[in-house]
């Protein structure tokens, strides 16, 4: 690229708001347009993995919370379809239900927030990202009131769930549910057809479908890109075949149908939980051989062996790579995160772009720093 | 509406909506415009109005006892030392009398020492799965900041200690089934486990 | 999906002279014949394994490392195929896939900040998680951890 | 209470004081109690504005906004102030220390220095220059020179991207700025801004085609020229941080945040002397409209009875109130400045800002033509100016130009229903 006159050479974070916790562009710019942009990260590294290793299969559960925190009851049910894999658990039906009706709970939440944090990166003053936190905060009240806590919820287990939900609770499941189209309609009122915003994010940040594909990009980006994949129709973990829900695909790829993606995504896992509250059945909420485990973690010595699971986490495939020895700890304790492969088209969708326009790629790749750096 | 400009007004009459929607004479409004109208502030101002938490709130680890703090129902076994992925519980124990045999209070040993670092503590609740007496419960006490690290962050075992009346009053459904678990449990002789070996 | 077995009797057709193992469910291939049944993989209408899901690496000390790769095909919608590639623990490396799956460039990276394996031919081989200057690869099962008596810590 | 006294309020007790000086005096003290009335209330705007501005988006955004400080968090301003002056006063290290210090001032002096030739009332005026207008544009841009000072001395690299955006910003909006208001000066024949207040006396000029759209362009630059969403590109705290003033703190922050407000209230309050009838009430008497509009929704099928029966009662006593005593001047043009602030908060609670080069884009490609076919309609207006000619004529000229600059620039695709779903 042609350039005149000086580069300038920024450094977009740790410290800066818009990079979604403590991650680094180092970007050089020719006035405003980007030239070269190469991602920093690593800031928030804790050696998940090592973790992982040093400790029992159950105990890793509540460190998976902390991988992407904005989405703790999918990390958790990764981990459990991995272990189930490795160990040959199967898991009780209720426990299915529960556990999918959580994943897509999580799912609202994730694209409600990240949404929200996309206009703020766009430069709106907080108010998409307010509404969208007052409707999180009613998913949240309902993690809590099942697994005692809003965030970091520690809740599904390889077999099911920890505990059955407490009662009533899928009755207010299914009020917040009933309502949340609604609150969808009014977001997309102050979003979907806003002139500044269509401006500001369609045509930027354009990912191809060959580049998606061959960059392992996953999960929404994936399929804004007008790749038909979705992990949950591909592999049919769990009990997702039960349920009819499509798969929304966008065709351009750029930051408005990543955008835009996420809204349709949300009318289906709308769906998908309508269906999963009036079909669930009665029974124990995590299988026998799931609840031993629980209660005595250092039982569950699965024999020398090795298993990849994954799921459609709300920003991509989560992948688990468990390697057991026989021993109560896994081996090796591998997370496939999907935000950090995301990351790799960064540059390739920043360049030739102007600052305002890397930010916004970048809150349409919807990063969590905690998944990131692991 | 096709003219340009349209999408931008919507957005505006949005916002407006939530801004009536915040006042009892704005919510009047709307409601005499015919539109549905639900209480707009949704902000819980803290310290004066504290949020209802669901029973199952869980924070940080207690120490059940029955009647007197001296029958706890902790016998020092370890587990949840063990298994704990923080690694925040410190048991010292079980108590030994002079010959090096373990002391026993109402037929169960008990630790000379349990401490809990509640800043390294997750919350994650996985010491209460594993124990086999029922002897520690999540508690939702949550207004424990301190400018202290290791003087008030650090409970030891008279800190952690509270009656199992107080479990039943925070944690209903939870306490009265532990509660039948235990009065199943209670005809056979106590087992008493020794330290396991990791 | 392809049952392995007929995996490998396939690529044994599309590439005679490429030794192939089957090892635990993975295709284990040397180190040199990588890019080889690599591009075979992904290129082979049959296969299309377009997509590289997971690239890690385990670690057996004392002599060995494992690199694992997990392809899935986003266009035929199966999947996985899991390949092993071992390698030397005293100097890793194995050739970068990179120039076939982008997908590669971060997760390799990682692998190579993480455990010490080098990639030939990756692009921007760098550290990616740990800083810069960063001695060791803290992965390893024989990298010491530094503070290891964090308990020890704790009273003041 | 007699009649004029509300209208006089603050006209009386300054003529009073004024009294008291001998008559060679009276001169220099009328200017030193309106330079001491400005300086007074100028902060006291400043503060509240910034009350005003959280508390009505903190609603549009289901919060209550400042509660602790005082009742309402009334005291909020001062708490902010007192903070404000005790923090630490940080200069970046090899910043150009005096201009870096000189930079905030400089911003706040203009904006106060716009206040003298706003009429805040009848005789509420501090300096009637008969270039009022020209003097508003004239002063109003010297905030250009202050941001790219603070930006340049400030030796960081998001102030300086910041101050680059703000000076392109700033001079490219007043070019429209410049050119809506000429109609004003067309049609008003003054550019005294009491004149052009008087001349609004039978018709608001946002009552007529030319008046409306140049209303509107004007309003728009000005919010521009102010640096406020969605044209807060030099300080998009998204993307760079905080733009220009990324390396303030202090008092300095502070004084670039009542440059701020100080300029967009005194945007909105030129907006309203050029366009909305300045400190005059609406042309037709207030009681026929509040007849009219009780009679309206007293029978108002969509509404239900209660608000109607209150609405109409409260309507009705208001015309009342009215005919006994008129609203003071002073009142309407703060009414109508607040009413116009309070859009500007709204347009900040609601929108994403733009990009600096659909900014720019804006200001070139839309809003300049149109203030240029502004003037065409505005004088064709003027020509034919009491027949209904005139009016259909400016206004299907501004129509049909804002289609055809509409088609004309609107690059970004439409939305279809372009996502398919499979499964």
């Amino acid at each position: 690229m042609s350039t005149a006159g000086e580069l300038l050479e920024v450094s977009l974070g740790p410290q800066h708001p818009s990079t979604h916790g403590v991650f680094r562009m180092n970007a050089v710019l020719d006035g405003e347009t980007i030239v070269k942009l190469k991602p920093v990260m690593g800031y928030l590294h804790r050696n998940h993995e090592q973790i992982g290793e040093g400790i029992t299969y159950i105990g890793s559960f509540p460190f998976t919370d902390r991988l992407d925190y904005f989405s703790a009851m999918s990390n958790n049910f990764g981990l459990a379809i991995a272990i189930e894999k490795l160990g040959g658990i199967t898991a009780s039906e209720r426990g299915e239900y529960l556990r999918i009706i959580m994943a897509e709970l999580t799912r609202l939440v994730n694209h409600t927030a990240v949404t929200g944090f996309l206009l703020n990166d766009m430069g709106a003053f907080g108010t998409p990202l307010l509404y969208a936190f007052r409707e999180r905060e009613k998913i949240l009240d309902l993690f809590e009131a099942a697994s005692g806590s809003r965030m970091m919820c520690n809740y599904v287990r390889p077999g099911g769930v920890r505990q059955d939900v407490p009662e009533d609770w899928l009755k207010q499941a299914k009020e917040i549910v009933d309502h949340y189209p609604h609150f969808l309609d009014e977001f997309e009122k102050l979003l979907t057809e806003n002139e500044i915003i269509r401006q500001r994010a369609q045509n930027v940040g354009v990912l191809s479908k060959e580049l998606a594909v061959n960059a392992s990009i996953t999960g929404p980006m994936l399929r804004a890109s007008g790749v038909d994949y979705d992990i949950r129709k591909v592999d049919g973990y769990s009990l997702y075949p039960r349920f009819s829900f499509r798969v929304p695909l966008g065709s351009v790829g750029d930051v408005y149908d990543r955008y835009y993606i996420r809204i349709l995504e949300m009318r289906q896992s709308v769906k998908i939980l309508q269906q999963a509250l009036k079909d669930i059945p009665e029974g124990p909420a995590i299988s026998p051989k799931g609840a031993a485990m629980g209660k005595a973690p250092r039982t569950f010595r699965p024999a020398k062996n090795e298993a990849y699971g994954r799921i459609e986490a709300p920003k991509g495939e989560l992948g688990f790579y468990l390697v057991s020895d026989g021993s109560p700890q896994p081996y090796r304790y591998h997370v496939r995160a999907p935000s950090f492969v995301n990351l790799t088209v960064l540059e390739d969708l920043c360049i030739g772009h102007k600052v305002a326009d890397a930010i916004i790629i970048l809150g349409s790749i919807d990063i969590v720093l905690g998944e990131v750096d692991r | 509406m096709a003219f340009i400009g349209a999408g931008v007004l919507r957005g505006m009459g949005v916002t407006f909506r939530t801004f009536l929607e915040t006042y009892p004479w704005g919510r009047v409004l709307l409601r005499g415009l015919r539109q549905p109208a639900v209480e707009g502030l949704v902000t819980i101002e803290y310290p004066d109005v504290k949020q209802k938490h669901a029973e199952r709130f869980r924070y940080f680890p207690f120490l059940v006892y029955d009647g007197t703090p001296d029958n706890l129902r902790c016998v020092s076994c370890k587990i949840c030392e063990q298994e704990c992925p923080p690694q925040c519980i410190y048991i010292t124990g079980p108590a030994k009398d002079e010959q090096g045999r373990p002391q026993k209070a109402n037929g169960r040993t008990f630790p000379v020492e349990f401490k809990i670092d509640v800043s390294i503590c997750m919350s994650c609740r996985i010491c209460v799965d594993v124990c086999p007496f029922d002897a520690i419960e999540m508690d939702n006490q949550y207004e424990l900041s301190s400018s202290e690290r290791f003087g008030s962050l650090i409970l030891n075992k008279q800190e952690l200690l509270k009656p199992n009346e107080y479990f039943q009053r925070i944690k209903p459904t939870e306490a009265s089934e532990v509660d039948a678990r235990l009065a199943a449990k209670r005809p056979k002789p106590q087992p008493v486990f020794p330290p396991k070996a990791p | 999906m392809l049952p392995l077995e007929e995996l490998k009797s396939v690529i044994q057709e599309l590439l005679p002279g490429v030794p192939l193992d089957l090892e635990a469910g993975s295709l284990l291939v040397s180190s040199k014949d990588l890019i080889t049944v690599c591009r075979c993989l992904k290129n082979t209408e049959r296969f299309s394994l377009d997509y590289l899901a997971n690239l890690t690496v385990v670690d057996y000390p004392p002599e060995r490392m494992e690199v694992i790769y997990h392809f899935y095909s986003m266009l035929k919608k199966h999947g996985p195929v899991a390949l092993k590639v071992k390698v030397e623990r005293e100097k890793p490396s194995v050739p970068s896939v990179t120039p076939l799956w982008r997908g590669a460039e971060f997760q390799e990276r990682e692998a190579y900040d993480l455990f010490g394996v080098v990639f030939e031919g990756h692009p921007d081989l760098r550290r990616i998680l740990m800083w810069e200057g960063f001695k060791g690869h803290p992965m390893r099962k024989d990298y010491i951890v530094e503070d290891q008596d964090a308990v020890e810590t704790l009273s003041p | 209470m007699s009649l004029p006294s509300l209208e006089t309020l603050f006209v009386k007790p300054a003529i009073l004081l004024r009294d008291l000086f001998p008559e060679s005096a009276r001169p220099w003290v009328s200017i030193g109690i309106a330079i001491g009335a400005i300086a007074a209330v100028a902060p006291l705007i400043m503060m509240y504005l910034t009350w005003i501005e959280r508390k009505l988006i903190a609603r549009m955004q289901n919060r209550f906004g400042p509660t602790r400080v005082g009742v309402y968090g009334l005291l909020q301003p001062m708490a902010d102030g007192l903070k404000m002056l005790i923090k630490e006063d940080i200069a970046p290290q090899g910043a150009d220390r005096l201009l870096h210090a000189m930079a905030p001032i400089l911003a706040v002096a203009p904006a106060i220095l716009l206040f003298a030739v706003l009429p805040f009332g009848r005789y509420l005026i501090a300096a009637d220059l008969n270039v009022g207008l020209l003097y508003f544009f004239a002063i109003s841009s010297i905030s250009a020179y202050a941001i790219f000072m603070g930006g340049w001395a400030s030796r960081s690299k998001f102030s300086i991207l910041g101050a680059m955006r703000g000076v392109a910003q700033v001079i490219s909006y007043e070019v429209p700025g410049v050119l809506s208001a000429v109609v004003v000066i067309m049609i008003a024949g003054t550019m005294s801004t009491v004149g052009i207040v008087e001349a609004q006396a039978q018709r608001w000029f946002i009552a007529t085609p030319w008046g409306f759209v140049a209303g509107i362009i004007f309003f728009l630059s000005g919010v521009a020229e102010v640096n406020r969403t969605p044209f807060d590109m030099p300080e998009a705290e998204s993307e760079l941080v905080a733009g220009f003033h990324t390396e303030y703190s202090g008092m300095k922050f502070a004084l670039w945040y009542m440059a701020e407000f100080l300029e967009a209230f005194a945007v909105c309050a030129f907006a309203v002397t050029f366009f909305l009838g300045g400190w005059q009430g609406p042309a037709v008497p207030f009681w026929v409209l509040t007849v009219l509009g009780s009679a309206l929704i007293a029978t108002a099928r969509k509404l239900s009875l209660p608000v109607r029966v209150v609405a109409t009662a409260l309507l009705l006593a208001a015309g009342l109130v009215w005919i006994k005593e008129p609203i003071p001047s002073w009142m309407w043009f703060l009414a109508k400045t607040y009413a116009l602030v309070f859009v500007l908060v709204w347009l900040r609670g609601t929108f994403p800002r733009l990009r600096v080069d659909q900014l720019m884009g804006l200001a070139w490609k839309f809003l300049l033509p149109m203030a240029l076919i502004n003037i065409l309609a505005a004088g064709l207006w003027w020509f034919w100016r009491d027949s209904f000619i005139g009016w259909f004529l400016s206004a299907a000229i501004l129509a049909l130009s804002y289609w055809l600059l509409i088609l004309a620039n609107h690059p970004a695709r439409r939305f279809e229903a372009a996502l398919s779903s499979r499964g």
